[in-house]
């Protein structure tokens, strides 16, 4: 008998196109709406058929947030899974499912609870039913309310007609009862706590935390190039767009995507992109255009291993630097990285009000990891969005870049007012027009790139401390990797590590500093370099002691992490 | 407060400190255009406030500068999804996207293409002068064969691009040809085009005095004719206009109405408010966190 | 060495590691247009080596690591400059830019529409299935009106891109359509394409089994024909049949022979030698200086 | 009587399309010609006609190469001259020409030597004539040979027709004969000794160094999109096209450039774009092309004041962030910026075997300042030049990205041996082909990011001292404003106060370190946040003590550089 307890971690293997991403989501739905804290996330190829994607599902009596490599039940849909993830086997890894599907030199050194998974399916009707016919079984492990599964497979496959949901329906039961049996019989036993309180909580991925608080920052226009992993914001933005009467548009390039927001902007809507490393390399000009114009604009990047097309379905943090200096010419810009989905929400619908108040590019740094990332959280406080709008009138005699004190002038759009607005990307005066004064030149530098920039770091809020104030030791983190660092520090129980998250990441408010005095730093970041490192040298001439570094195009598991600390700490 | 505004053309003359120095050479065709646009915008009765400019980069895409309206001299190539976003946010301006032949057909073909496709209600003003005039005389996508110029020395081989070809060929909503040197015709194809919904294209010939020394005003009034006898409806014909050259067509050569792309994407189909009057829909959101409880 | 070498289409299987994992979908039409393209090249009795593969982003992008041959597997929207690059640092290659329909006509519309006019002696190979294969679904520049996308779920309302319309607009050199399910007829015409002097574009229609549930093989079937009596050297007759949309004609559109860019570059003139096996020439640059001592 | 001796600047100033270039280009050639040390440099508008354009004329009896903000004379060809350039009016400024092209304000202020330019040219037939009327002027003063100013006309208007070459000979030859008068008269004092070297010597521009540079270096590939101030190098280029026989090719825009030139160079050529900063930006995903699949590939970027199109025909070094992280993910790039006229010979030709070597971008950072620039220098030794072919033959077998240990792997190109050869931009096994392998990944991040990085720092050349290694004061600069800087030193004439100068500016040998120990640290740049002591703290954590930065679009001058300096040292 194998035993789990509290925490429980499920990896379902299979090819592109078998259905993992289904199952994915009936588990997250019904185990969450059975009273379960879940969470999950996924790792796929750049193929839409084949190979090898693999979902991990955390099941856990608390709160759980965190990607482990640990897995605890291992259901393989496709011979080569095993292989695929052999460095996460551990001794009480417990593969369900079929023996065609483990490979050979595995057979002896794991434990194998067969279940006839095709079989099942194929007595409902065909090997189509394997993804539902598994999602039922893990449930049935759980003792989970069967009919939060009926109720997904009613909705999701609603729209294919009776039979379809009714087979389905079928063969989960199926699974269900199996896995009810399994644990009745005393072949597995898992122990996880229910909490009420889950059920009253929303299930979000990063992608929809995204999504909803460009919504909520009152976004109405969306310009966007496919590029994984930053398509599904602009999916979810064109799903709700007739619900949100906004405009959702696919163009013909990066190039198109960025400078119609920034035209949006001009004329005073609330523009978003959204993209990829590739694809804001792309806007790099209009990003600068931006600068010297002060043109608010808002863009959303999923980052995925570069350089070039890289890997392009992985993770990584490795796009820092392109942001932080992408565009030529000194200009401000605003970047944020959201650790949790919570951040995700209110940190992109504020990201719309920094834009429209400071006039500046606002840059969103998520990852493949962490719009992929699933979820169960109390609803967010929608009423605690504020929506600020920094629009005035353009009277006679209006200036576009008029010299203010704190470098921000007056914005008008075309149209409100008497007086015409004229922004300009060229060196201009204050109406915007084309200057070549080197006095003029040199105040509107200092405008933008000294008084602007001093007025952001200003009012830039300090970074998260989590842990003791006296901690000798401090982690540092920035966006996706939170709930890792969060859980491998928990993991590791001493009250002398203390992790310092940032999810406002540049510019950085100069008052940081004073949370590195005196402390050994820790960084921890997804990629090769240790770009924030590099910029916390920059910005307050600190060196970190210790990197740990990841950059495999997958994300960091809280036992890496903990085994990283542990190396690093005495 | 009763200040007398001025009216008409008057409207249109910037009074902005240094407006009076404009930076295009003495003779230039642009001085024409300026000249053309600002009566067309009067005579259609708009008000400065209504109408926006935006341009590229080039001695074109000056204009801004040069005419009072809202303007916006934006990026080398990029004045067609600039233009498109600000009519998609507010459609009760009129909005022009401006710029030069290297401008529009070499850096931004490809938004030409692509707005071809999407039919935004914009007009587009191309004052093609067959060079690049404020980089100082380098060929242009539009420049003919044989030219010989400081980066062309042997003589321009590539084939010059046929934007009223292209247009006609992807199915723009409105294409036309313009030399500035007419000047009344000129003013009624563009007021034709801005009055028309959709896309509209108007190649506009003129001049380049310092760099282009074979495309003089004598050559485009040689070399050009007007169509009197043509039906802007039949694409066969206007394809068949479009690939004479010399002499040149001039007028408009091919409409087709169809809907804009204002007027099909969901933000106006129950709403015509324009986007910058907009908040945002905290009721829709917790509705929406509402359906991710369950 | 006395090694036994492969010939005909043998020579054109990979047999790198991993070369037997295709990332396509089964029953996709990419395979098909693989199965072309190697017999094509079997055909023309060309090795390996001599063939070099450009290739941008997209499920069809991916062509060069299930051939044999030169490749490169570049960015979205960059095979046809990159191509170019190759073509002429070294004309002695058979050089083909391939990639899908948002590759050639979306991120890399502008570089098709120059290379028109610029006619380096390449081959384009356009994958068109209607749709972004390799992101999902979503719609391409050919996607035709009113299908559904997870982008476009109030269903497409852009004009699809013409390619052929556009090819025979800006005079390019040779342009044709295939459907992959005609075997014979597609290596036929890309055999030409290939051998044709000048820039070559087909555009392959093919189903994407995953995505694009318009377009199947049997819609293909249905809503295409061959053009038997067409004369590809008529450019008016050729847009005509470019216009057609239902059913859509097949076959060679147009050809244009001329110069290409090869033939006309100053490198190429007195010295047939590709690039890359040149070196720099001392004495010039000494000459050079000579010169500005005076 | 106004006397001047040793270093003479002459200023002229007109309208964009009154002559003034013209008038550079006869004065350099002329007075070199006749043996004196020459430096010139021009100030220009965006825009073909109008305006007021300035051109700078050292002339002087040793070396020189460096921008003075001091004019001893002044050639004003259009009202509104004074005004532009007022600031630099000193108390011995003589104004040379006629009463109606200075402003009321200035007349009681300056020493107005009254000559009927206008006049003069009328007489020979037109006004076109009064910049060569100008130009004899000049050379006249100094007692130039006439001959020289013939040859120069006779050169560049041979092509318009024998009476253009005659009248402007005339007209120049009237200037001449004033000129010598207002000497003989006592007017005009002008004492510069003329050294027989010069005339042996040869007289670039920086646009030329660059430009021949390459030619040195193989390049036989050139693509490009015209901006300024980087056209230049193209047009040269194209000129110089059909006797090198190579090709130039103007393409639709700067993505094309740069991947027509990664094309090129996969395919064997050597390949490079000319271009400036906005148009480098748009190039930032081909960069990270170029990196992921270790394509050559040069660069020439002539900086201009941004952001956006700033100010397009003036000078600043603000695009040294862009390019250090220009493309998304981590990988090399080397970067090279000239100093001097040399510098730029040696270094644009040694940029093609350093591509070719470490298979990585290489890009030349020049300016505007610098492009425009010209001096007579000692003809650079081209046998200096080494040519360096890196290119293997594909034997059968052969793996494009070889695991090697100092991260390089040797190069194949389609057509050369047996075996075919594979490029990726993807992330790919040693064949290119692509991976999703996370070992794999690791070892080519690491191949890429740091073993071949290692490798260029080791072989970077170190910095150059100018003055003692024991100085207390250093003053570090790049790129462009090593004259200037060089000229200040040594006006300032203090032994404690030694110039790191840079011209391969990243990356950095970790050796540069020790140069900068125990020193009071002075950065000059160009720019207006320091972009380079900013990467001295990223790379080495030093703080440099004290910058002098200018931002106004305009080059620094020695005076500037110097009161700079002075205010900084005790
Ligand atoms: C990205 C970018 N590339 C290049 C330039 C330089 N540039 C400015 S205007 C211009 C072309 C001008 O030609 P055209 O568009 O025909 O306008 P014209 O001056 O002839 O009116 C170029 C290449 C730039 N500003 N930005
Ligand atoms: C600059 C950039 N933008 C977007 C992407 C993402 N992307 C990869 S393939 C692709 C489109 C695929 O469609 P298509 O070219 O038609 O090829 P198919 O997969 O259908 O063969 C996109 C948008 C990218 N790789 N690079
Ligand atoms: S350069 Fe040519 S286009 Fe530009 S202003 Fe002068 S004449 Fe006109
Ligand atoms: S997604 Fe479509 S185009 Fe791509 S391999 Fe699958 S079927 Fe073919
Ligand atoms: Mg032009
Ligand atoms: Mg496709």
């Amino acid at each position: 008998m194998v035993e789990f307890k509290e925490d429980v971690s499920i990896v379902l293997g299979g090819a592109a196109g078998q259905g993992v991403q289904t199952v994915e989501a009936i588990l997250t739905y019904a185990l969450k709406k059975s009273g379960y804290h879940v969470y999950a996330n996924k790792e796929y190829m750049s193929r839409v058929r084949g190979g090898i994607n693999t979902t991990e599902i955390r099941v856990s009596s608390k709160r759980v947030r965190a990607f482990v490599k640990r897995i605890d039940i291992l259901v393989p849909f496709k011979k080569g899974t095993l292989s695929w993830v052999k460095d996460r086997l551990g001794e009480n890894t417990v593969v369900l499912g079929e023996k065609e599907n483990v490979e050979e030199e595995f057979l002896d050194k794991i434990n194998l609870v067969e279940v006839p998974l095709t079989k099942m399916a194929m007595e409902v009707g065909s090997q189509l039913y394997l993804n539902t016919t598994a999602a039922g079984l893990i449930v049935g492990l759980f003792h989970g309310d069967f009919e939060a599964v009926e109720e997904y497979i009613s909705k999701r496959f609603g729209s294919k007609g009776e039979n379809v949901v009714k087979k389905n329906i079928e063969a989960a039961k199926k699974g269900y009862e199996l896995g009810v049996k399994l644990c009745d019989e005393g072949t597995i036993r898992v122990e996880v706590e229910r909490d009420e309180k889950v059920k009253d909580e929303v299930l979000l991925t990063g992608t929809e935390a995204v999504g909803i608080g460009a919504f909520a920052g009152g976004m109405n226009f969306l310009s966007f190039y496919p590029m994984s992993p930053s398509t599904g914001v602009s999916t979810f933005a064109a799903q709700h767009a007739e619900e949100f009467g906004i405009i959702v548009e696919q163009v013909e390039d990066e190039i198109a995507a960025v400078n119609m927001a920034l035209g949006a902007w001009f004329a005073g809507a609330r523009a978003m992109v959204s993209t990829s490393g590739g694809g804001f390399a792309l806007m790099s000009e209009a990003i600068s255009l931006a600068g010297m114009a002060e043109n608010p604009v808002v863009v959303h990047l999923a980052q995925r291993p570069g350089p070039a097309t890289g890997l392009p379905t992985r993770t990584m943090q490795g796009d820092l630097n392109l942001v932080l200096y992408a565009g030529h010419g000194d200009f401000p810009r605003i970047i944020l990285a959201p650790g949790s989905l919570e951040e995700a929400f209110y940190l992109t619908a504020e990201a719309f009000n920094l834009a429209d108040k400071y006039q500046v590019p606002v840059i969103i740094l998520t990852d493949q990891y962490f719009v992929d990332t699933y979820y169960n959280l109390p609803a967010p406080d929608v009423e605690k969005v504020k929506f600020e709008r920094h629009i005035v009138e353009a009277k006679p005699g209006y200036r576009r870049y008029e010299l203010t004190e704190d470098g921000i002038s007056p914005r008008a759009v075309p149209g409100y007012g008497e007086d015409v607005v004229i922004a300009n990307g060229n060196e201009h005066d204050e109406w915007g027009d084309i200057t070549e004064d080197a006095e003029l030149t040199i105040k509107m530098q200092e405008k933008r790139a000294i008084r602007k920039l001093e007025t952001i770091k200003k009012d830039a809020p300090l970074p998260k401390l989590i842990g003791s104030e006296k901690a000798k030791y401090l982690v540092i983190a920035w966006g996706s990797t939170l709930h890792v660092v969060e859980e491998a520090l928990e993991k590791l129980g001493r009250e002398d590590v203390a992790l310092l998250h940032f999810s406002w990441v540049y510019p950085l408010n100069p008052e940081t500093r004073k949370f590195f005095e005196g402390k050994v730093l820790i960084d921890v970041e997804n990629n090769i370099t240790g770009q924030f490192a590099e910029l916390l040298r920059k910005e307050f001439g600190i060196e970190v002691h210790h990197k740990i570094l990841k950059y495999d195009g997958r994300p960091f598991s809280v036992e890496e992490v903990l085994e990283g600390l542990k190396g690093v700490i005495e | 407060m009763n200040v007398q505004l001025p009216t008409g053309r008057e409207l249109f003359e910037p009074k902005r400190p240094g407006s009076e120095d404009v930076a295009w050479c003495p003779g230039c065709g642009n001085f024409g255009i300026r000249n053309i646009l600002i009566s067309t915008l009067a005579e259609l009765g708009l008000r400065p406030n209504q109408v926006a400019i935006i341009s590229g980069i080039g001695q074109a895409a000056k204009m801004p500068h040069y005419i009072n309206a809202n303007g916006y001299h934006t990026l080398h190539g990029r004045a067609i999804p600039i233009a498109t976003g600000v009519k998609a946010s507010n459609p009760e301006l009129t909005v022009i996207a401006e710029g030069g032949d290297g401008d529009m057909y070499a850096e931004g073909g490809n938004h030409l293409l692509h707005a071809i496709r999407r039919n935004p209600d914009i007009t587009v003003l191309i004052h093609d002068n067959q060079v690049y005039g404020l980089t100082k005389g380098q060929a242009s996508p539009t420049t003919m064969k044989g030219m010989k110029t400081p980066t062309q020395p042997w003589g321009v081989f590539e084939e010059p691009l046929n934007p009223v070809a292209l247009g006609v060929a992807l199915d723009a909503s409105f294409v036309a040809r313009t030399f500035m040197g007419y000047f009344k015709e000129s003013v009624e194809i563009i007021k034709k085009a801005i009055q028309h919904k959709g896309l509209a294209i108007v190649d506009i010939l003129h001049p380049c005095v310092s760099f282009n020394k074979v495309n003089t005003y004598a050559w485009y009034r040689e070399h050009t004719y007007w169509m009197d006898d043509h039906d802007p409806y039949d694409r066969e014909a206007a394809f068949r206009r479009a690939l004479e050259s010399d002499p040149l067509p001039l007028g408009i050569f091919y409409i087709h109405e169809k809907p804009t792309f204002e007027e099909q994407v969901p933000a106006y189909k129950k709403d015509k408010t324009p986007l910058w009057k907009r908040g945002p829909k905290p009721e829709l959101v917790k509705r929406f966190f509402e359906g991710k409880k369950l």
